[in-house]
């Protein structure tokens, strides 16, 4: 009974669904895209039209989503309060112990890499955070099997560089309001956007990419450990 | 609504009140007639502080309504009066089983008024008192003020709380918390042919079914209810003339309903009980009060020179339906009847022997006795011992002291019914000529009762009871309420259901 | 036309997939399905040319989430 | 002046998100956080006030990183930013002050700076996924907040909580994107100019979704369900919070979305003829014709007779003032589906009144129950200190739930009856008077109950009662003050209505 009612909702959902969505404009009628693609690179300097919205035109939707970790990491370190590793119980082999310490190095740069060529090739610091944040999990997970807790940073360390990323956040916010009078602007306070395609490039781009970076690898990180750990 | 309207709403009705003879004569009866009841109550009784503020209130909102100016203040003193009456209500033993009837009702009322008001608003784009009546929602104003009136099928706020409240808080409601219905239909609604039969019919069933009481509180509740029918029927009219009957009628209504309320508290406290059939001849021990209990009668029952002939006369002779008129002529004889059972039986006969007649069959509140007798301890044939204080004489001298000036005025509001009240037809006075038509009802009703009543009773305790619809009401509403309380009884699933649901239901709606 | 040839399979096999996460008897078999669906629409976005959206979708949709439903699973079907 | 002006929407969302930092390095120091975070929301809800000083300019506008809207997002403080953000700052500010000690430990302070970032937020932006974004952080900070007592009874509140809300999220997420799909714009002041006067399906469609989610925040029948068993289960504080100023907040933005999108409010009824069923049908068919507004008349109508009822029946105090304010966002709804100005106005006038009501007597709970996990009705008692002033205090407020003259709530429900009425929805005005006697009916029995037995026990003073007590003072006397003010609160509400309604056209 009940999973009938079930079905029945969602398919006559999904079929007003898609009978409103026929209406929708097709690709063709919308040339948007391209338009934005080139003017973001003569406004903020990165190639990758996705992080100059990100990062740039819309940074302050990016600062509330990184505000929405921090605050899901906070939720998640105080009600689930740490206890000893129940989950695995069991001791890891040697071949998962070092092959997890052989492959931390890569994760970790690799994190980085997507984190700080954001502004250049497809990634950016949410993805570049998140793959960081594994590489932490990895490390907990399976050095704190059979009780004992070990983690690459301490939860104390995790919370200071998590705090400390959301006033940066705010500190680039603010620069950009003293230096031209509107919140986290960027080539408008006039710091050079830099050669398009390299590093440096992009004014504050990099460096928000690397700041909501940390934010939400060490976010996921609190909350996937402080869940492994209950 | 701006606020500039909404001030001036409020400061119109305090800077300059609106002061027509009718309003000034309901105000003014209002006020006098409620003084001379505190005297009452105080004579007998000792009650709370806010006893007295919540009645002062009650009364205070009541002798303003009539000179406001604006719907906005009239909605404001009318929740007022209301609200003074709950508070009254309050300090009654029995407070929770009462508001739980009265609340509901009064509320529904007033937010059926509020509406009304609004709809009106709504067309006229005036909160001004309006001469003609309400542009729109008059037909919800009406439902509101005849709640408030205590019309037939919703007088059960006003039956069951006058008869289970103590006696004397019953003087002080009568005043004013049915006569406000009656005057807002005065002032709010224009009417025409079909209120004024509506009026008659309402008087009529009033009548019958306070025939068929037994409890003297019982007996006058539902009188209240037919002399309102009367009111309406008056107010209800296009005819000027007759809507200053009316307002004459509830002016006398006041003062006469009162006394005889006085007369009912001033039994139930010498007898222990209200049963009307038991009394056993009061008027040996009580000669005084039975004298004011029959001007009472007679002024309700429209003899000649008391004022309820003058207003009664005004009605049916300038009603535009003869219908109602007819109406209103078997009322006056019902009211005749009914009234001469209650003086047969309190004042001049003996009583019938206990268990003769079926007790207590069709008394609308089964625990009535439980509440006629305040003070459970009450010493067989002494006085009042209401609150735990010893009876005096002299408390009840003041009572018949006052019942008797309210007896007078009944006399005087009769005699000098024109230069009380100006908008009445100049040929409205008591005149000898009077003696001769106004006689005739009251003699059939006299005769009528000496003839046929004691095969009359068994037919009219046979009617069903007026509160017939009530039950299937409640149980109805009670299940409403639990299926509700199903529906949000904490499953989450539910939840995302009614919210796809709803989804669903306005997008097919919106888009298809 | 390729495109919209391989969207259209592509989200065809999605379909699929996601009923069967949805009428799956086993918990972790609709877990692991899930991760499976994130995969696809991984897939969907570099078709569409979205390659960011992808790598996001490919970590958190397939990686994190996963994760997180594992661990819930194993938290409460301790018990 | 103006620079300051020109930042200060900035500086209401940005700084109380530094405060979350700031309390971690206190807290880090050693030193007791809650007083400095007191002081601090007190300044954040002086700043809110700051929007009325004389010279503060008409509407305020920032750019975010100097972009314009169809680009950037913009965060716009015009004159219901301005009636609304004292309001949130205000009442939050009274949930923070009344938290019990005992309870507020932990990210407790930094949630509420976040949840009071979050409600600035919705209020200011002008974006209408930057809202989305806003309202995720006033959410999962609420959800926190929620089963902030780690009880079996907070979890499970929480629970619920996160799941009703995560479905709105997600519907107006997806409205959002068929929004943007359509348009082109996230800026709510572009859609008028971006959308066809007579939107098409899809457009129509997403604007539902995005209105459908709006309204399960806000609880609006028969997307309310979950309101009582989230506010039960919170602490009272923050059940005077949420009940309050979050809501308000969601409320704004509501009133933004349908304002600017075309097939919003402004609709215009006419006045059917004919017999009462004739009538009664013409009616229903005009309201489906109306389209969204229509809607939302029928729902609100709806909010007003479930929301009521159920609360008729309530056994704690809680759950009854959570229905009570389903029902008084119906009467809010109304108001706003009409879509006259001076509807309008009442609706923000009610809306900022109940805000004020029902965060005082969410903070009656503390004050008279005698533990926190209890507040049945026929357990309350008046409290413990200064009996008799709590009592006239809490039978004030719930005369102004009611709507009974000397009240704040009475001057903005009658601006509604009489409003509704006026264009053409009497119904819905029948059905808001009628209310009031429903409501009535379950807050005389809780006055009768809480007023009429007081504490035998030794009174407890604690600081925190104390605390407690001056919160609920404020809104009780914001109730008295409100009433006699009706005339300049009327006049403010129907500036800010002519305002938002010529705005967004």
């Amino acid at each position: 009974m009940k999973r009938t009612t079930a079905a029945l909702i969602v398919t006559v959902l999904v079929v007003l669904a898609g009978f409103a969505a026929s209406e929708l404009p097709s690709e063709a009628e919308r040339a948007e895209p391209v338009n934005h693609a080139i003017r973001s690179l003569a406004d903020t300097g990165a190639v990758n039209a996705v992080s100059a919205v990100l990062f740039d035109y819309r940074a302050f939707d990016t600062l509330g989503e990184a505000t929405v970790i921090i605050t899901t990491a906070m939720i998640v370190a105080f009600l689930a309060p740490q206890a000893r590793a129940s989950m695995l119980s069991v001791r890891m082999s040697g071949i998962v112990l070092y092959g997890v310490v052989l492959l931390l190095p890569f994760i970790a740069v690799f994190g980085l890499a997507i984190m700080l060529y954001g502004h250049i090739s497809p990634g950016g610091g949410f993805t570049g955070g998140v793959v960081l944040s594994t590489s932490a999990v990895l490390y907990a997970v399976v050095y704190s099997a059979g009780g004992q807790q070990s983690y690459v940073l301490a939860p104390a360390t995790n919370k200071m560089i998590e705090n400390v990323a959301m006033t940066a956040f705010l500190a680039v916010g603010f620069f950009g309001m003293a230096a031209s009078g509107a919140f986290l602007a960027n080539a408008a306070t006039g710091i050079g956007l830099g050669t398009p395609g390299s590093l440096l490039s992009a004014g504050t781009i990099p460096l928000l990419n690397v700041i909501s970076g940390l934010k939400v690898g060490v976010g996921l990180a609190i909350i996937i450990i402080s869940l492994f750990l209950e | 609504m701006s606020s500039a309207q909404f001030s001036n709403a409020v400061a119109a009705t305090v800077r300059s009140p609106l002061l027509d003879s009718g309003g000034l004569l309901v105000a003014a009866t209002i006020a006098a007639f409620s003084l001379l009841a505190f005297a009452f109550v105080a004579a007998g009784v000792r009650r709370r502080f806010w006893w007295w503020v919540a009645a002062s209130v009650h009364v205070a909102a009541g002798v303003l309504l009539p000179f406001t100016r604006d719907l906005l203040s009239f909605f404001v003193l009318w929740e007022m009066v209301t609200l003074g009456a709950v508070g009254v209500l309050a300090f009654e033993p029995d407070a929770r089983r009462l508001l739980r009837l009265y609340l509901p009702l009064q509320l529904l009322a007033a937010a059926l008024l509020m509406s009304a008001f609004g709809a009106h608003y709504g067309v006229s784009g005036s909160l001004l008192l309006p001469v003609q009546g309400l542009e729109a929602g008059a037909g919800v104003a009406l439902a509101a003020l005849s709640i408030k009136a205590a019309v037939i099928p919703v007088h059960l706020w006003m039956t069951r709380t006058y008869t289970a409240v103590r006696p004397e808080t019953a003087v002080v409601l009568s005043a004013v918390a049915t006569k406000i219905g009656v005057f807002g239909m005065y002032r709010l609604i224009s009417g025409g042919p079909t209120l004024e039969i509506a009026g008659g019919a309402v008087a009529v069933v009033g009548v019958i079914y306070a025939l068929r009481q037994k409890q003297l509180r019982h007996f006058l509740a539902f009188h209240i209810v037919s002399q309102v029918g009367y009111m309406i029927a008056g107010v209800g009219s296009t005819v000027a003339f007759a809507g200053a009957g009316g307002l004459f009628h509830l002016a006398n209504n006041v003062v006469y309903k009162g006394l005889l309320f006085m007369v009912v508290v001033m039994l139930i406290s010498r007898f222990g009980h209200s049963n009307i059939y038991r009394m056993n001849g009061a008027g040996r021990s009580m000669p005084v009060l039975a004298v004011v209990a029959v001007v009472a009668s007679a002024s309700i029952s429209g003899l000649p020179p008391f004022n309820g002939y003058v207003s009664k006369t005004v009605i049916e002779q300038f009603l535009s339906s003869p219908v109602a008129v007819a109406l209103l002529r078997i009322a006056g004889v019902g009211t005749a009847i009914s009234f001469t059972k209650f003086l047969w039986y309190c004042f001049f006969k003996r009583a019938e022997p206990r268990g003769a007649g079926r007790e207590d069959t069709c008394d609308e509140i089964v625990g009535d006795n439980a509440h006629s007798v305040p003070a459970r301890s009450r010493p067989a044939g002494g006085g009042v011992a209401v609150d735990g204080r010893p009876a005096a004489h002299a408390s009840a001298r003041r009572r018949i002291a006052i019942a008797v000036i309210l007896s007078l005025a009944c006399v005087v509001m009769g005699l000098a019914a024109v230069a009380i009240f100006p908008a009445l037809p100049a040929d409205a006075a008591v005149t000898l000529e009077s003696f001769r038509f106004g006689l005739v009802p009251p003699a059939i009703g006299v005769l009528l009762f000496a003839l046929a009543y004691s095969r009359l009773r068994p037919a009219l305790e046979r009617l069903p009871s007026a509160t017939l619809y009530t039950r299937p009401l409640s149980t109805g509403a009670t299940r409403l309420l639990r299926a509700l309380q199903e529906q949000h009884s904490g499953d989450v699933r539910r939840y995302l259901g009614w919210i796809l649901m709803g989804l669903i239901v306005i997008w097919a709606v919106v888009i298809l | 036309m390729m495109l919209n040839v391989s969207v259209a399979l592509l989200c065809a096999f999605l379909l699929l997939v996601a009923v069967y996460v949805v009428v799956a008897r086993s918990v972790l078999a609709a877990i692991i399905s899930m991760g499976v669906f994130s995969m696809l629409v991984t897939a969907v976005f570099v078709v569409l040319r979205a390659p960011d959206v992808a790598v996001t979708e490919a970590v958190i949709g397939a990686g994190l989430i996963t994760a997180f439903f594992v661990i819930a699973l194993d938290k409460t079907s301790e018990q | 002046m103006t620079v300051f002006a020109g930042h200060l929407p900035v500086f209401l969302i940005a700084l109380p998100l530094l405060a979350v930092p700031l309390l971690y390095l206190i807290d880090r120091l050693g030193a007791n956080s809650r007083n400095v975070a007191l002081l601090f929301y007190a300044l954040m809800a002086l700043a809110a006030g700051v929007p009325w000083l004389p010279g503060f300019p008409a509407e305020v506008v920032a750019e975010i990183g100097g972009w314009p809207a169809d680009i950037g997002i913009e965060l716009r403080l015009d004159a219901l930013a301005r009636l609304f953000l004292p309001v949130v700052g205000v009442i939050g500010l009274l949930g923070t002050v009344a938290a019990d000690p005992g309870e507020a430990t932990g990210p407790f302070y930094p949630l509420s700076f976040l949840l009071l970032a979050g409600s600035n937020g919705l209020i200011l932006t002008n974006d209408l996924f930057n809202a989305y974004v806003f309202l995720e952080i006033t959410s999962i900070s609420s959800y926190a907040l929620v089963g902030f007592r780690r009880d079996t009874r907070g979890f499970e509140s929480g629970f619920k909580y996160i799941v009703v809300g995560s479905l709105a999220s997600v519907l107006l997420l997806w409205g959002i994107a068929g929004l943007y799909a359509v348009s082109g714009t996230l800026a709510f002041s572009r859609f008028a100019a971006a959308l066809p006067a007579v939107p098409g399906r899809a457009a129509v469609a997403a604007a539902v979704l995005v209105v459908v989610g709006l309204l399960t925040k806000l609880g609006i029948a028969p997307f309310h369900a979950w309101k009582a068993d989230a506010l039960a289960g919170a602490p009272r504080s923050v059940a005077a919070t949420l009940a309050g100023a979050t809501v308000s907040a969601y409320f704004v933005v509501l009133v933004r979305v349908l304002t600017t999108v075309p097939g919003g409010i402004g609709f215009g009824l006419r006045p059917a003829t004919g017999g009462f069923f004739m009538r009664l049908s013409a009616y229903v068919s005009e309201f489906v014709a109306a389209g969204i507004p229509g809607m939302l008349i029928l729902l609100s109508g709806a909010s007003i007779i479930v929301g009521h009822l159920t609360a008729l029946r309530q056994t704690r105090l809680s759950r009854l003032l959570a229905y009570s304010s389903v029902a008084h966002f119906g009467y809010i709804i109304a108001g706003v589906a009409v879509g006259t100005v001076p509807a309008l106005a009442g609706a923000f006038l009610h809306a900022v009144h109940h805000a004020f009501m029902k965060a005082g007597l969410f903070l009656f709970i503390p004050l008279a129950a005698d533990s926190a996990e209890r507040d049945r009705i026929t357990s309350l008692t008046c409290g413990r200190t200064a009996p008799a002033l709590v009592g006239s205090a809490m039978i004030f407020l719930t005369m102004g739930m009611v709507g009974i003259p000397p009240a704040a709530g009475f001057a903005s429900k009658w601006i509604l009856v009489l409003e509704t009425a006026r264009a053409g929805a009497p119904f819905a005005a029948i059905l808001i008077a009628l209310g009031g006697a429903i409501a009535l009916v379950y807050y005389l029995r809780l006055s009768l109950a809480a007023v009429g037995r007081t504490r035998s026990s030794s009174p407890r003073r604690s600081p925190a009662d104390v605390r407690v007590f001056a919160a609920f003072l404020v809104c009780a006397g914001y109730v008295f003050v409100a009433f006699w003010a009706t005339d300049l609160l009327a006049g403010i509400a129907i500036s800010v209505a002519e305002t938002t309604l010529g705005g967004g056209g």
